[in-house]
């Protein structure tokens, strides 16, 4: 079920200056649905930024455009209505609130004003199964701020299930998680990037190299390589740049 | 150009003490994130002294001059204080902040009512500031020349010390970055201290000066404090040069328009222009690109 | 929100319905109800504090604002009928020359006049509340901002003393909406009035609190950013809220003006709307009875502390912001809920819990979140 | 119970209360309604009455030396026998410098504590507050400042200065003393500094005295900086001042400063008593005029015992001041008009009252039956060295009261 317009995000010389400093620099990417984007490179690349450039927390000029629509153009909340979800470095859900008050706020998007002041009844079909995709039925009535750090990142992603985002940007989702927990996270994005665009910031390569569909190098605000995990290990300039003397994982 | 003249001065020594007392404010505010509505009461406190000092002195010149500094000690020593027993603990709260110091603030008042009574005090003026020196044609009061030189002096120690010496430096890193700051090896519990002392001695400044305008009563520092946080807000928290020109542009923007309405109606529109201006720039007139403001 | 929190929560209205329509009724003189009647119209003002600020974050200090635009119109609406047609208030004739200004005229119609009560607050503080949300002025800027312009309403009053009574307000009304405020059983009436309208906001409260909007409200105070990334405008959200702070507490001042006969530039200025929020936090900011306990509790304490000691009113104000917000910043509904030690959920206090939101990246780059950093 | 049930419950108590709410309405406005019966009680050897002034707040400032003197004429009053051979027995309230809570205490002082009158109030906004509450129960209350005139309630004794008494006195004091032909206006924005202007124009205009200007600033203001530069460019022979508490501070500071003195352009004051002067800073001052009903260097017999007792009950710095005079006054006229009436009952003092007077430290003061103010004599005072203020000028004897001014062509209402 291919929505025109709908099944890729499509980058076109995106650039964010900060007082001069230049911290994206005409950066080039198409992002395409059912595969998990992985985006590296060294701190200071410009990743966050970019995703913080698409999700309208920092001004940039150029093109993003998807259904039919620039990104660039739009306040955060419009963008995410648009279908574009993203997580954050540290993981942000409303601790005060349960597992199950977490994912339902997040389908707030699709109610209409009046309901929002009735009170919840019952669970949202949505909410249940999320809940199950993510593997925290059991916990759904206990406030997130208890959860583990991991589950506090699945509960983010569930969110954005909930949120019926088509798009997905999470930055470092596996920072802090166990390898056990990695391999569980990675199997979940694939099973939901399925019908999704899912762009992943990570630094553990171990993980990028196990899960990645497509990997695009960032460094200093420029786009220096884009493919297979396999192209992307024998890319000479990537190698010379960046993999030579940080990363020992993938080289 | 007579009217021109005149109301620029006015506006100008308005402005001086908006700045006196917001300077202050801008250190505590800008580096702690801490709003600190007790500071109207050690403007207060100030000014107090230097009517005990007059008392003890008895002689009005050499009391404002043996005042000024120990209206700095008694406001500095009464940020310490506050800050060491009330707001150490609420860093993390700022709103909270606010009220908790407003609270301080209405048992100030009333010790001070206790204390001195509620009448007014007249602290009298030194001979050498009463009558006016003549500027451009017009006279302009010497006590208020006295307090525009006195509030430019302030402003610059003010800055040599944050420009020029080791703890300035540390001032400003904490502002800039107050983890950073900690992870270098600053103190920021000294320095948060230090920063009030001198913020809070200050007021207690601009109290003792305020005594060649007005009379001393309770409620001095009351009638202050909600401009003087307007300024910090208007010329961007954490700015000293935010606040100098906003201070300086609210006192002349006031003294025109209520030159050419009245005294209410200028308060009002000057307010109103503040809320539009925020419209326009948030950050205040100078932004700031930190992320340990509150 | 469980079946048992629900039953405790009918359970405590009705408990307060039956102590405020039955109880004091029954056991307070003609005097000391009538001062109820006023600590009920600060509790209706209060418990939109307690959304704004203890559900919604936003300390508003300048409710006075609101409180004044309900108040004011109900006067002059009184003023008006006392007058009769086509004539013009006592104060006019005295300091106008009795000329009335066209935007009084209006305010004749009783219809009109409860229309601006709900609607002149819902204008205000929509034109207000959106242009300082929409631009992210949040935390100290908004507080010192509703400061400001409370303080600039009651400045506005006070320099209109043709038009508004100036200093002295408006007082000296003869009766509401037909009945006489003379007669002690009609001030009887004034009571159950303010007292049934004091419980049905916090009946709307309750609804709103276990709401899905009272949910998306705590989140936006706690995780802003994050509610944006919801697809939520957390202004939208927060504008909301305030709006119907803004409303209540401009139909506890519309009340306040017949309940206590007067109604001036002190009753909404600075001070008064700080004491306004005395109430709130004594009571516990966040909690459902807690602003309208609050507010009720502070009101009793005000009258008789200046009754035995006058002057100690300020040290007992002025310790309790100290010592409530300081060491009990969940108010007496922490204390209860600790001496209960029952575990609280949606929007317990959020006072020495709540972290500071960073939800953008961290680095030492000049970082994409200058915008919305700049308040907590 | 679900939120339905709670719902319902919620709106059955909501209709309960509003129909229980109009169920107990009683009298439609124009019916009378039961007159509040008075609970004075007299049987015993003690009457009560009221104190009622702002020992706290901003108004503390005065309102407290006017608490003292009704204190010392209640203490002299009782060690002379009492009224009616009864004792007094005093009720002191705090109206914490709110109208609101004037209004509140003097409900209770009356509902509650029943006290046979209440003495106090100061600015006109309190009086304005209370003045419902007096009138709707059917109580007395005895006002002691001059104010702004334009009223005169069955239910209030004015026992202060109206305009003619001290407004207009000091007008004709700078027209013919003074020889003034331009004068400037200045005044805190209230009632009473706007009521005693627009007299003013009025006066001026059937006068041939220009006004050059009229400024207000808010109460408590303390920036005279734009309003003094307005007076020097103005240039007047004189200027009024209403301003009131503080501000009179800021603007003399601010007068002085700008080279401005009582030799070049004197200023009346009408709110600047012995009290204040030391407050204002009597450098700031000396020279200047005041316009009152009472100094305390008035050389009267009644005076100087008046002056010398209440030195000794409030030590010897204590000033006296004309709103203390006439609130020490109008307890003795209280007296004076119970004793006539031999009742305390409310309508009863009232009858009585016209013609009572009392050998006041002013002077003689005679009640006006009529409109409930008093007669005095209008004193213009200079301001000495010493902060004491001597009398430069006097009006031919008392002045009756005449709160409306009816007496006076070219006052019209404004």
């Amino acid at each position: 079920m291919s929505v025109p317009g709908r099944d890729y995000l499509e980058v076109r010389g995106i650039r964010v200056e900060f007082d001069g400093f230049v911290a994206v620099d005409g950066v080039d990417l198409t992002l395409l649905q059912g595969q998990v984007h992985f985006l590296i490179g060294p701190n200071g690349a410009g990743k966050t930024t970019l995703v913080d450039a698409l999700t309208g927390l920092v001004r940039a000029t150029g093109l993003a455009s998807y259904d039919n629509q620039n990104l660039l153009d739009r306040p955060s909340h419009a963008i995410v209505r648009l279908g574009i979800g993203r997580t954050f470095q540290t993981a942000t859900v409303f601790e005060e609130l349960t597992v199950l008050q977490n994912l339902d706020i997040a389908g707030g998007v699709h109610r209409r004003a009046r309901s929002l002041l009735r009170r919840r009844r019952g669970v949202p079909e949505r909410v249940h199964e999320t809940l199950a995709t993510i593997g925290l039925t059991e916990q759904a009535d206990r406030p997130a701020g208890v959860l583990s750090h991991g589950q506090k990142q699945w509960l983010e992603i569930g969110m954005l299930l909930v949120q019926d985002a088509r798009v997905m940007l999470l930055d470092e989702p596996v920072a802090g998680m166990s390898a056990e927990e990695r391999r569980e996270t990675g199997e979940l994005l694939h099973r939901i990037g399925q019908e999704r665009t899912i762009v992943v910031i990570e630094h553990d390569m171990d993980f990028v190299r196990d899960f990645a569909d497509v990997v695009t190098v960032m460094s200093a605000g420029r786009v220096l390589a884009h493919g297979t995990v396999e192209e992307i290990r024998a890319d000479p300039e990537v190698q010379r740049v960046y993999l030579g003397h940080t990363v020992e994982g993938v080289a | 150009m007579e009217v021109f003249v005149s109301q620029v001065f006015t506006g100008l020594s308005a402005g001086a003490v908006l700045l006196l007392i917001a300077v202050g404010l801008t250190l505590t505010f800008g580096q702690m994130g801490v709003i600190n509505m007790a500071h109207g009461e050690f403007l207060m406190a100030g000014a107090y002294t230097a009517y005990v000092v007059n008392l003890v002195v008895g002689d009005a010149g050499l009391g404002l001059l043996v005042a000024l500094p120990v209206g700095f000690l008694v406001g500095g020593l009464l940020g310490v204080v506050l800050e060491a027993s009330v707001i150490r603990w609420m860093y993390h709260r700022p709103l909270d902040t606010l009220l908790v110091t407003y609270g301080v603030g209405l048992v100030l008042q009333q010790v001070a009512r206790d204390v001195f009574g509620a009448p007014a005090k007249d602290v009298p003026s030194p001979s050498w500031l009463s009558g006016s020196v003549p500027v451009l044609g017009y006279d302009f009061p010497m006590a208020r020349l006295f307090l525009l030189l006195l509030s430019v002096a302030c402003l610059l120690a003010v800055l040599a010390l944050l420009r020029r010496t080791a703890l300035g430096r540390q001032v400003r890193a904490t502002v800039e970055n107050r983890d950073l700051a900690e992870t270098v090896g600053i103190s920021t519990r000294r320095t948060d201290r230090i920063t009030f002392f001198l913020g809070s001695g200050l007021a207690g400044i601009a109290g003792v000066a305020l005594t060649l305008l007005g009379s001393t009563g309770p409620t001095i520092g009351a009638s202050y404090i909600v401009e003087a946080f307007l300024v910090v807000v208007v010329g961007g928290i954490g700015q000293l040069k935010g606040t100098v020109i906003a201070a300086f542009s609210i006192g002349v923007l006031q003294a025109f328009l209520e030159y050419a309405t009245s005294g209410s109606i200028a308060k009002v529109v000057v307010f109103l222009a503040i809320v539009v201006f925020l419209q326009v720039r948030p950050q205040g007139i100078f932004a700031v690109r930190t992320r340990s403001l509150a | 929100m469980s079946r048992r929190t629900t039953l405790l929560t009918a359970l405590g209205w009705l408990a307060l319905a039956a102590a405020l329509l039955g109880l004091a009724p029954a056991l307070l003189s003609d005097f000391r109800l009538g001062l109820l009647a006023k600590y009920c119209c600060y509790a209706i003002a209060a418990v939109g504090i307690g959304l704004a600020w203890g559900r919604g974050g936003m300390l508003v200090l300048g409710q006075g604002l609101y409180f004044g635009l309900g108040g004011y119109a109900m006067a002059m609406h009184l003023k008006l009928t006392d007058a009769g047609p086509g004539q013009v208030p006592d104060f006019m004739v005295l300091y106008a020359g009795g000329e009335m200004p066209v935007w009084w005229e209006p305010f004749r119609s009783p219809v009109v006049t409860l229309l601006a009560i709900l609607l002149l607050p819902v204008l205000v503080a929509t034109v207000l509340g959106a242009a300082i949300f929409k631009r992210r002025v949040k935390g100290a800027y908004f507080a010192i901002l509703s400061q400001a312009l409370t303080a600039a309403f009651a400045i506005l009053l006070i320099g209109q003393v043709k038009t508004t009574g100036g200093f002295n307000g408006l007082n000296n009304f003869q009766s509401f909406f037909g009945y006489s405020l003379y007669d002690p059983v009609n001030k009887r009436m004034l009571y159950f009035l303010a007292a049934g309208v004091l419980l049905a906001s916090v009946a709307l409260m309750a609804q709103l609190h276990r709401s899905r909007f009272g949910e998306l409200l705590v989140a936006t105070r706690d995780a802003e950013e994050r509610v944006r990334f919801l697809g939520h405008d957390p202004a939208n959200v927060k504008l909301v809220a305030y709006v119907l702070a803004a409303v209540l507490a401009s139909v506890g001042g519309a009340l306040f003006v017949p309940v206590v006969g007067i109604i001036s530039p002190e009753d909404v200025g600075v001070g008064a709307s700080i004491a306004l929020v005395a109430g709130v936090a004594l009571g516990g900011r966040a909690s459902l009875f807690g602003p309208a306990l609050g507010a009720l509790l502070v009101g009793y304490a005000e009258t008789s502390l200046s009754e035995s000691f006058p002057g100690s009113w300020s040290y007992f104000q002025g310790g309790l912001f100290v010592v409530v917000v300081l060491l009990l910043p969940g108010g007496l509904a922490q204390a209860l809920s600790a001496l209960a030690s029952v575990r609280h959920r949606v929007g317990g206090p959020p006072g020495g819990r709540r972290r500071r939101e960073r939800p953008a990246s961290d680095r030492t780059r000049p970082g994409p979140t200058t915008p919305q950093e700049v308040t907590a | 119970m679900n939120s339905r049930t709670t719902r319902t419950i919620t709106a059955a108590f909501s209709v309960a209360a509003l129909a229980g709410a109009l169920a107990g309405c009683g009298a439609k406005a124009g019916e009378s309604a039961d007159a509040a019966e008075s609970c004075v009680e007299t049987d015993g050897d003690t009457v009560k009455i009221g104190f009622l002034n702002s020992l706290s707040g901003t108004m503390a400032i005065s309102e407290t030396t006017v608490f003292k003197s009704l204190s010392m004429a209640a203490e002299e009053i009782n060690a002379d026998g009492g009224v009616l051979g009864k004792q007094l027995e005093i009720v002191s309230e705090d109206g914490q410098s709110e109208p609101t809570v004037f209004a509140e205490k003097a409900t209770k002082l009356i509902d509650q504590d029943c006290v046979a009158a209440v003495f106090g109030g100061w600015t006109s906004s309190s009086r304005k507050a209370m003045l419902p509450v007096f009138e709707g129960k059917d109580a007395l209350l005895f006002y002691p400042v001059q104010y702004e005139g334009l009223e005169a309630s069955e239910n209030i004794f004015y026992t202060g200065a109206t305009t003619n008494q001290q407004i207009i006195p000091a007008l004709d004091y700078l027209k013919d003393e003074k020889g003034i032909e331009s004068i400037f206006l200045v005044g805190s924005d209230y009632v009473f500094p706007r009521t005693a202007n627009a007299i003013i124009q009025a006066y001026a205009e059937e006068h041939g005295i220009e006004v050059l200007g009229e400024e207000y600033q808010p109460l408590g203001s303390t920036s005279f900086g734009t309003v003094v530069d307005k007076v020097k460019a103005a240039g007047a022979d004189a200027v009024f001042n209403t301003l009131n508490g503080d501000s009179n501070v800021a603007f003399f500071k601010e007068y002085k400063g700008k080279g401005l003195t009582a030799e070049s352009m004197p200023v009346v004051s009408v709110s600047i008593a012995e009290e204040e002067v030391p407050g204002v800073g009597v450098d700031n001052l000396v020279g200047q005029y005041t316009a009152w009903n009472y100094y305390q260097t008035l050389e009267t017999p009644v005076n100087e015992e008046f002056v010398a007792a209440f030195k000794e009950a409030n030590g010897a710095k204590a000033v006296t001041s004309d709103p203390m005079e006439a609130a020490y006054t109008s307890l003795h006229l209280w007296k004076g008009m119970v004793e006539k009436a031999d009742s305390f009952d409310v309508d009863d003092v009232v009858a009585a009252a016209d013609g009572v007077t009392f050998e006041a430290p002013e002077g003689t003061v005679t009640v006006n039956g009529e409109n409930h103010h008093i007669a005095k004599t209008a004193l213009i005072g200079q301001i000495r060295e010493d902060g004491l203020i001597e009398t430069v000028w006097s009006s031919d004897g008392p002045i009756e009261p005449d709160p409306f001014l009816e007496g006076y062509a070219w006052w019209e209402g404004e």
